[in-house]
């Protein structure tokens, strides 16, 4: 590790000449890029697993580029909090992305999402790709739209195919009125039977 | 089935590519890749390495009505009919080139000359789309490696959101979600779960060879008159190909899509015609 | 503008007097924390109207920021793609991102997508048996799977016909990595002008 450049400079970035893997991007800008994409808090040993470098490296990077951030009074910031890293806004920007989130959303559903939200209710836990299939539509923007406004949660892994499943939450019980799933008015029964084959056709994953 | 390709003249023949001839011989191309007619046809043209000219179009001629005469048992209708509209289009052409070249003066060489330019027109056309979708996949590979911000909300911000308002009850959503889930009616025409009944092309050939054999001559429509259906009406076509092929009949076509008339041309006898039941089934 | 209170008004962000609008963050800190919280693009103009400040001033600030980030040889990149601004990895991250997030991979189209994708791109709002007919063969089945996949979506009906049109959509420029419908590669420039005609006559339903 003695001959390894200098992550923090930005200009010449080049050629970390040993082991390490990382022929383009830096420690720097690897932590940078996998943190950006990460959606909840990566412990530090983890990214140390993923780049390849030693732990206490990897810490000592994040703390320089976090204090780095604060220096240069960016409009984010590196936290760790709940035992792993992740980016945050910065504190001071809190009202300017109060304003953006609450002004970009909609009190009302959209009939897409009505009508995923409906296949969920009574297919889950149900993953994406089946919600799509049913609908003939992708759902997959959808979906996240309903999980960000709390009406679906993530329900664990399909043991066959990995893919994520949703199921609906409290707040969807609420919104409905009902106390219970149980609650929910029985389907129309004319359903057949093939349409499971049709959707297993068409979905992917 | 046997494609000694008995196509009248081969186009000028000077470059002897190898031809599919006899029943195992295949083009080096896959068969099944083909997006359509007009895929088709720029794979021979540029096998050929020719340019798209009236010259590569008859030089062609013969592959494109093996290759669909080849495929004939696994077709179905939707596919078929757009390589079939070509092939009646590129059969025009070929004959028309047998004529002795002078001032095209009549309808009919008009009607021509302008069904050929329409296919060159609408081969360009597809070769058009067929770069820029090469282009689009080198764009979506170059584009999977960068990887978007997209993580759920912190916490902070995820309690501003307004409340949800649903604006239907549960009998509603009910109503919604059966709807929601109801099979979808298929897309209109879609033919793809249909498995094409069996038709024998032999046995339309002997039908139509027959028929052709007393008449003399007959429009596609009149041989097909008694047609059970669609699938019959196809297997027509490509046993009247095969016919073309064998120099059994000669078409004629005033107008592009108009009435293609089928002419005996009385080199076969009924010996011949017989032999077709047989010669392979 | 100028006396305009800060609808938002958090508690601790006292009147920001004057036409600057923001003591605290700048416009640079600004666009950070929105972008980092935003999960799909924003447009320039949202995020003027957000900030309060004039569209040019914001956009020109964009772009500098993005400059920076190349110049700094940042793991992440800001990027105007299907109409609006938003985070991304920077390519050369791409193997590090990739080992992190195991669901990456996105399906391969084929060819016959592929084709169908380009023709609807360039004739849009289009119907199926006009494109199977460019292509010279069915696209029903095809253009059901680009719906599914999100890449294409219904655009009402031909007046005429009354056959669905299709267009694409925003998830394409996404997939493409374009800012905008005119960033298209320029269809070559020999196709036949009497193309149409052709079309009509072939296009049933």
């Amino acid at each position: 590790m003695s001959s390894e450049p200098n992550p923090q400079d930005p200009g010449d970035l080049q050629e970390p000449e040993d082991a390490a893997l990382l022929e383009g991007p830096g420690l720097r800008a690897s932590l940078e890029a996998i943190l950006l994409v990460a959606d909840e808090p990566v412990p530090v040993v983890v990214l140390a697993q993923v780049l390849e470098r030693p732990r206490n490296e990897v810490l000592a990077e994040l703390n320089a580029l976090a204090a780095s951030y604060t220096a240069e009074a960016r409009g984010f910031d590196l936290r760790e909090i709940a035992g792993g890293w992740r980016f945050y806004t910065r504190e001071d920007c809190a009202p300017l992305v109060e304003r953006f989130v609450s002004d970009a959303q909609e009190v009302r559903l959209t009939q897409a999402a009505l009508e995923t939200l409906a296949v969920v209710a009574y297919r889950q836990p149900v993953s994406r790709a089946r919600v799509s299939a049913v609908r003939g539509v992708n759902c997959d923007s959808v979906m996240r739209t309903l999980v960000l406004r709390g009406l679906v949660e993530e329900a664990g892994t399909d043991p066959e195919t990995g893919a994520i499943l949703y199921r609906t939450t409290g707040y969807f019980l609420e919104r409905l009125g009902l106390a219970s799933l149980e609650d929910l008015p029985a389907l129309a029964p004319f359903l057949p039977e093939d349409i499971e084959d049709i959707e297993d056709e068409n979905a992917r994953s | 089935m046997s494609m000694d390709g008995a196509l009248g003249d081969p186009g000028g023949g000077t470059e002897s590519p190898p031809r599919a001839s006899g029943s195992g011989a295949s083009f080096e191309v896959h068969l099944d890749v083909f997006e359509g007619p007009f895929d088709l046809l720029l794979a021979l043209i540029s096998k050929h390495k020719l340019d798209i000219t009236e010259v590569a179009l008859s030089q062609v001629t013969d592959e494109f009505i093996a290759y669909i005469s080849e495929r004939s048992d696994d077709w179905d209708l939707d596919q078929v009919s757009y390589f079939l509209v070509v092939a009646a289009t590129l059969l025009d052409l070929k004959a028309a080139r047998l004529l002795p070249s002078g001032e095209v003066e009549d309808e009919e060489d008009l009607a021509l000359l302008e069904a050929r330019d329409l296919l060159f027109a609408r081969l360009l056309q597809y070769r058009a789309y067929k770069e820029v979708a090469a282009i689009f996949a080198a764009r979506m590979t170059a584009a999977a490696r960068r990887f978007p911000r997209r993580v759920p909300l912190e916490p902070r911000f995820a309690q501003l959101l307004p409340e949800v308002l649903l604006g239907l009850g549960p009998a509603e959503f009910a109503r919604l979600a059966s709807l929601a889930l109801a099979p979808k009616p298929p897309p209109k025409v879609s033919t793809e779960h249909i498995h094409a009944p069996v038709v024998s092309i032999k046995e339309q050939a002997r039908v139509i060879a027959a028929l052709l054999a007393e008449l003399g001559r007959a429009s596609f429509r009149q041989l097909t008159v008694n047609a059970a259906d669609s699938y019959e009406i196809v297997a027509s076509f490509l046993a009247l190909l095969d016919l073309y092929r064998d120099d059994a009949v000669t078409f004629e076509q005033v107008t592009p899509l108009g009435d293609l008339y089928v002419t005996w041309t009385g080199h076969w006898d009924a010996d011949s015609v017989n032999e077709l039941t047989e010669s392979d089934g």
